[in-house]
């Protein structure tokens, strides 16, 4: 009896980990990267596989997973957005300035400043992708050119400087840790991601999102109007811009106009390797998260390791290449599970 | 109508430490108005020399009489200043110096009025060394590793960790950045438990150390040190989160260039290496 | 005098096009059409290719706005600005270009205009289950959570029209929905069209197989280079003279292609092929001179032998014969230079490049014959490519014009151009009528026996019944990816190939 | 007799105008942006429409302009290449290293450092070229990673020092004028895009890019080998890297680590400007000059006329922008033109 019982538990077990390997083969097949990395940093890098070094990576991570959750949405429609690193600066500059407004009581200041910081970022967003679709040009040009615009309206908005002097309750939430393991900046990212997830996975906008990325055509010849959810797209990646510069704020308390520089790479980077294609219609905001993850272990695990500066980018454009050739077998894997 | 025509080219205006040179450079031009023209450039993004060397070339062609410069790259910004200078252009070397053999190679005799960015890093250092006494244990975060005064910087920490009998833990870059910097720290302090001070290269870095410092509850038990004495620092070393930065006024460095080249056109000749104030900022 | 005015004009009359005009750069689409169509009639629209009559149907559909003349439809003045605003309107189309949403499921591409929702979430429930219903009005045997990417032309077509289905609409325009179907889907939808008809829905219905218009048509309306030639009943017409009134001029061989060419040596032989490592072996030849057409229902694997052959995908196993010489076939590029050439099914996406011009389209298959030293030879090319236009009567104001621009049935033919250019040994035609008017037709029958005289080994994939016992010498029959049977010239009979065809399912549903 | 012969030229005048501008408006539409540039610049900034500053702008649009030719090849095949500016960073450094080594005489090691910076150039380009086709992956992330790599070694190689002291003829090269109007270094410029416009005008290769980027499949299909063509074409522009990292130590006579950081954002500006599509298949070499000329009129002018730093890249952003938004009526213009 118990010898039987313990063989259908195993069975059981089998399955379960099977269900789990195709999901994430499915969803992330990149997370295999991810796990590859996990073993070697904690085989080799001292103090890599502790519970407070994961967090803090969690909370290094958090920014990029912002930013690239929304550019999922941008890229699943067959667009990019390289805007978002200069308009979190912006958004940053805008945040600290009014909450460092002494008019405001530090609560006031808070809300207000969240609100402008999104507010902007959704605007700018949604600006990109109404000159996008107006005249239907290539969102590259055109995020191209609000990168310039928004950096040079952070440096205005900024006079040049960096912004401190938060108040004192904002900067005790970024310090939070709820229940000891969850960094509040790492909540506000998982939030983030969920929430994406979600929306792409379960809402009608989200088939919206994968449809134009298939065929923005056969869209329009359904009855429907491509242009309103493209431009909903990147107000959203404007929007993720918003929180990321929130996120920024939380943790380094200072506003400053040089935030951000290059972080439209990270973030793109994050969303390809997470296994999105940059022609659209195919991916998954999970992956994103994973790809988010690869790159912050990368750097984090190599300075850890004690690599020297000079190798390091050449390790981490390797790793980049690497994690995506891994990621294109994923569909040969994948086949070979489901013949079983 | 022939007042002479000064420009000054500097790094990039999102450094603070240019903000301020800026600032000090048209509150003088403003004073002096009726002694010359005055106008000021910086760039996008201070590693991109080359476009340091089309601010030269455009200054040639409105006929400037006095370019005052602080250059992106001690080497390559030689030769475009060498032509400016065959163009008869007064060129002012300011902040970082002139590297001596290409100016040697170029033909061009350039005095450098500028701090000791070796010396005021020594400065920090050693005040740090100070705190710690020695066998103190510190970490470095240093600039863009190109970059001269980065290189400066670092000697500067050396001689101060040396002179200081201090032991150097570990040395990376985090590029000037605050967020970067506050990574790099992090992982500091993962790999390090007993770290007791901090030197980093400017103060943009500084402001990132002691968010992680504040985020592991460390700050004030850990030292700092920066450079460039940014407003945003200041707090923080009455807080007594960070023990010292150093200031080399770069408002007056400007003014200064700016007063060096009228002086020049007047027939005087400077050479060598004019030194300009530097101070340690404490508490 | 041709105009026989439909008598029920005014109340019965349910769409007026009135004195409709549009342009396109360098061509007139449509000049000054009128066109009544009456309440709940069958009406067919014909035309040979480049007449004009898709770029009605866009007119109706909002998806282009006509330059002259107005549109009335129930009624009421009708001016759709969006594909939308037709919808709502009540007029629904199966256009002739298919649009799939290849990344997601057949489910979604199904109710995409509306997904079924609850509490503003994608209700899959309701849409998967709604979607089996449609996917088995029209006959179409795929789950409704298949991704639309994996169907075939023959499938993405289906369900095209499953789509029409799915809402009540007053107005249904079919632009050439059989053009890939074989004969038992193609039987399905004309008894759906039956059924709407029976409810009262009007349906414009475009074809060029001219004998299934008469199932599915009470008028007609013809069109000729963009003009309107005349609106009648269908009652009493005829084929020929449909086709005159089309073309304008008498077309001799209408349906007797079945000329003899001598039949000699192996042109192309294929043994033991398997498409994948667990599909069935397949041998078959064709020989100098022949031409061997290749049957089966719609998925029966036609398609995936022919690219199997031809190296565009890989293959598990078998080995090809070019000339009696064994050749080594891994990708396109091997099988071109043995002398097979592979006009694709879908000359969108995989035989043309449209946005290039039609020059040089029909010249990308050998480049050495334009160029020297590397260097191309713009008047070699223009002249090449001026002849194959006239060849093929290809219509085009210029062979720099991107074939983009081109009518469905003029960028066949440059599909047809560009290997005629290369002269292969043996040709493979995949559907190489599809949407093609009859006229082409007959010249592209004309040039396929010439090609088959001249020696050349000829392969033709068809879901058009007729044609292949019109033009062929042999008929293999694939049946669920096996060879179910051949059928030679004396032997052949509708009944006979489509027993074979359906051979391996009902062996399947048997056991 | 007079009086019909002046009739006659006049019309032919008019032909030939019009025929210009039909050929530069289907060529170039955005020349029309440039020359409206000029216009103003001329007018409003103080110096600007001197013979000197505008061989000072062919001069400083050169390393732009060699980069932007290459990268209009990968364009139009539907590809992008982010390393270019890294690859520059290398090949200067290469280059530089080269060329100051005391074991060569002058010309040797002219000779032997050119080879070289182009070499590097080609054969990390074709590695990328070699990589995005050996496992299907898309071009911008196996670039990001070369970014990376390339920018890492370069570092390496030079020890993150500038390295100077170039030989003196290769130094007077750099200096050279040609007949009091045409500077060395332009030159080379305009003779890397007289090449590349030949190539894509007349070569079969060049049929084969624009015909890859329409439709691969469909030239697949034809019976060729489109990912020899596509490594082909990355070879090209890691090949344009290498002669642009020679222009840059001609023009100024350093080897830098971290010379070309950002350029390839500006060299695919200066493409998409100069009307090429980001989807490949459309475009042509000689909008990518106008492209060009127009991101260095911009900044030259805008300096000379004094704008204010923080609202430089404000202004760069929205004529970006605008330029583009112009040339997407083109088509209409070119169809009022061809309609009379
Ligand atoms: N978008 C377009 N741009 C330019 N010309 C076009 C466009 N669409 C159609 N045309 C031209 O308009 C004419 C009519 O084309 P249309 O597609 O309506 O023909 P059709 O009767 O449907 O032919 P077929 O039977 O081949 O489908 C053709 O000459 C075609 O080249
Ligand atoms: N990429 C693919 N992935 C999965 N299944 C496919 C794929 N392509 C085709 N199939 C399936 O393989 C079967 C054979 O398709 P094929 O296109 O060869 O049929 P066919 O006889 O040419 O029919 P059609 O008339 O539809 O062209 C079909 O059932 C089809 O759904
Ligand atoms: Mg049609
Ligand atoms: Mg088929």
């Amino acid at each position: 009896m118990s010898e039987k019982a313990e063989t259908k538990s195993d069975v059981n077990r089998v399955r379960l980990v099977d269900t789990i390997l195709r999901i994430s083969m499915r969803e992330a097949g990149v997370a295999i990267a991810l796990v590859l990395l996990l073993i070697f940093f904690s085989a080799a890098a001292p103090y890599f596989a502790t519970p407070e070094n994961f967090l803090k990576i969690f909370v290094q991570t958090a920014i990029n997973t912002v930013l690239a959750s929304g550019m999922t949405f941008v890229i699943l429609v067959g667009g990019i957005d390289l805007s978002v690193g200069s308009l979190l600066a912006l958004c940053t500059v805008v945040g600290a300035t009014i909450m460092i407004d002494p008019r405001l009581s530090p609560w006031q200041a808070i809300v207000l400043a969240s609100f402008a910081s999104m507010g902007v970022g959704l605007v700018l967003g949604a600006l990109n992708g109404w000159i996008c679709e107006r005249w239907k040009l290539p969102s590259f040009i055109v995020t191209l050119g609000m990168l310039n615009v928004a950096s040079g309206l952070a440096r205005v908005v900024s006079d040049n400087s960096t912004i401190t002097g938060l108040p004192q309750p904002f900067v005790d939430f970024g310090n939070l840790i709820f229940w000891g393991v969850l960094p509040s900046i790492f909540l506000i990212a998982i939030v983030v991601v969920l929430i994406g997830w979600f929306i792409l996975k379960y809402t009608v906008f989200g088939r919206f999102v994968f449809a134009i990325g298939t065929n923005e055509e056969a869209v329009r010849l359904s009855g429907h109007t491509p242009r309103r959810y493209k431009i909903a797209v990147f107000a959203i990646s404007g929007l993720t811009a918003g929180i990321a510069a929130m996120v920024y704020l939380l943790r380094l308390n200072v506003g400053s106009p040089v935030a951000g520089i290059g972080y439209e790479l990270n973030a793109i980077a994050a969303v390809i390797i997470g296994g999105t294609s940059l022609s659209g219609g195919k991916g998954s905001i999970i992956g994103t998260l994973v790809g988010a993850c690869i790159l912050q272990v990368l750097s984090t695990g190599l300075q850890l390791l004690g690599a020297d500066d000079n190798v390091k980018p050449i390790v981490i454009g390797a790793v980049i290449v690497l994690a995506v050739i891994g990621d294109s077998y994923r569909g040969k894997w994948l086949h070979i599970l489901e013949m079983r | 109508a022939d007042k002479p025509k000064v420009g000054l080219i500097m790094k990039s205006l999102s450094n603070e430490f240019f903000k301020q040179m800026k600032a000090g450079a048209d509150d003088y031009a403003a004073k002096n108005a009726d002694k010359f023209d005055f106008k000021a450039v910086g760039m996008k993004d201070e590693r991109d020399f080359a476009s340091q060397v089309d601010a030269v070339e455009n200054f040639v062609t409105q006929k400037y009489d006095i370019i005052v410069v602080a250059p992106a790259d001690s080497k390559a910004m030689v030769t475009p200043l060498a032509k400016a200078v065959k163009a008869g252009v007064k060129v002012i070397n300011i902040d970082v110096a002139l590297d001596e053999d290409a100016k040697k190679a170029a033909g061009v005799d350039l005095a450098f009025f500028g701090p000791d960015n070796r010396e005021g890093a020594k400065l920090a250092g050693d005040a740090l060394a100070k705190d710690l006494g020695k066998g103190g244990k510190v970490v470095v975060l240093e600039g863009n590793p190109e970059a001269d005064n980065a290189k400066e910087r670092a000697k500067g920490f050396a001689d101060s960790i040396k002179a200081g009998g201090l032991q150097l833990l570990d040395s990376k870059t985090a590029h000037w950045e605050t967020e970067e910097a506050n990574t790099v720290m992090t992982n500091f302090l993962t790999k390090y438990h007993d770290i007791q001070g901090v030197m980093a290269a400017n103060d943009s870095m500084v402001l990132g150390v002691v968010k992680a410092l504040d985020a592991a509850g460390l700050s004030g038990k850990i030292k700092v040190v920066g450079f460039d004495n940014i407003p945003a620092v200041q707090p923080l070393i009455k807080d007594g989160k960070v023990l010292a930065t150093v200031e080399q006024y770069g408002a007056q460095m400007a003014a200064m260039g700016i007063d060096y080249g009228l002086r020049e056109m007047k027939g005087e000749k400077f050479t060598g290496w004019v030194k300009t104030d530097i101070k340690l900022v404490t508490k | 005098m041709h105009e026989v005015d439909l008598a029920h004009e005014t109340e019965n009359t349910i769409l007026r096009l009135d004195k409709i005009g549009k342009r396109f750069p360098g061509v007139v689409a449509l000049k000054d059409v009128s066109i009544n169509i009456g309440r709940g009639r069958g009406h067919v629209l014909l035309g040979e290719n480049g007449a004009g009559k898709s770029t009605l149907i866009n007119l109706l559909g909002g998806v282009f706005k006509p330059d002259d003349g107005q549109i009335w439809f129930d009624g009421k003045r009708y001016e759709p600005r969006s594909p939308f605003e037709a919808f709502s309107a009540g007029i629904r189309i199966v256009h002739q270009e298919l649009h799939p949403l290849s990344n997601l499921t057949v489910a979604e591409n199904l109710l995409f205009e509306s997904l079924p929702r609850r509490h503003g979430l994608v209700d899959y429930k309701q849409m998967n289950r709604r979607a089996a219903e449609l996917l088995a009005e029209v006959g179409l045997d795929v789950a409704p959570t298949t991704q639309a990417g994996r169907l075939s032309v023959a499938q993405l077509q289906l369900l095209e029209i499953a789509k029409a289905l799915c809402y009540e609409s007053e107005f249904l325009v079919l632009d050439e929905p059989t053009a890939t179907l074989t004969s038992k889907e193609v039987d399905r939808l004309f008894e759906i069209l039956r059924r709407l008809r029976n409810r009262g829905v009007t349906t414009l219905y475009i074809s060029h197989r001219l004998e299934e218009i008469f199932e599915v048509g009470d008028d007609v309306t013809i069109l000729r280079d963009g003009q309107h030639v005349t609106t009648r009943p269908l009652a009493g017409l005829k084929i020929p003279e449909i086709v005159e009134l089309m073309v304008g001029r008498t077309i001799a061989n209408l349906n007797v292609f079945r000329k003899d060419s001598p039949v000699y040596g192996e042109a192309l032989g294929v043994s033991g092929l398997k498409v994948t490592r667990s599909s069935p072996e397949l041998s078959f030849s064709v020989g100098k001179g022949e031409i061997v057409g290749i049957a089966g229902l719609v998925g029966s694997g036609r398609t995936e032998v022919v690219r199997a052959v031809f190296g565009a995908d890989l293959r598990a196993a078998g080995e090809i014969r070019v000339d009696g010489k064994m050749v080594e076939i891994k990708s396109p590029k091997d099988a071109v230079n043995a002398g097979l050439c592979l006009a694709t099914e879908d000359r969108k996406t995989q035989g043309l490049m449209l946005d290039m011009t039609c020059a040089q389209n029909s010249t990308i298959t050998d480049l050495r014959k334009i160029s020297r030293n590397g260097l191309i030879l713009k008047k070699v090319e223009d002249s090449n490519s001026r002849r194959l236009v006239q060849e093929l009567r290809i219509k085009t104001p210029s062979i720099h014009q991107a074939v983009r621009t081109f009518s469905g049935g003029n960028q066949q033919k440059v599909v047809i151009a560009k290997w005629l250019f290369r002269g292969p040994k043996v040709l493979i035609f995949d559907e190489p009528t599809r949407g093609i008017d009859v006229g082409a037709k007959a010249e592209i029958y004309e040039l396929v026996w010439k090609l088959a005289a001249a020696g050349k080994g000829i392969l033709v994939v068809s879901s058009d019944l007729p044609e292949l016992m019109g033009i062929c010498h042999r008929i293999i029959v694939l049946s669920a990816g096996k060879i179910a049977g051949e059928v030679t010239r004396e032997e052949f009979e509708e009944s006979k190939i489509l027993s074979l065809a359906y051979k391996e399912y009902s062996r399947v549903r048997e056991s």
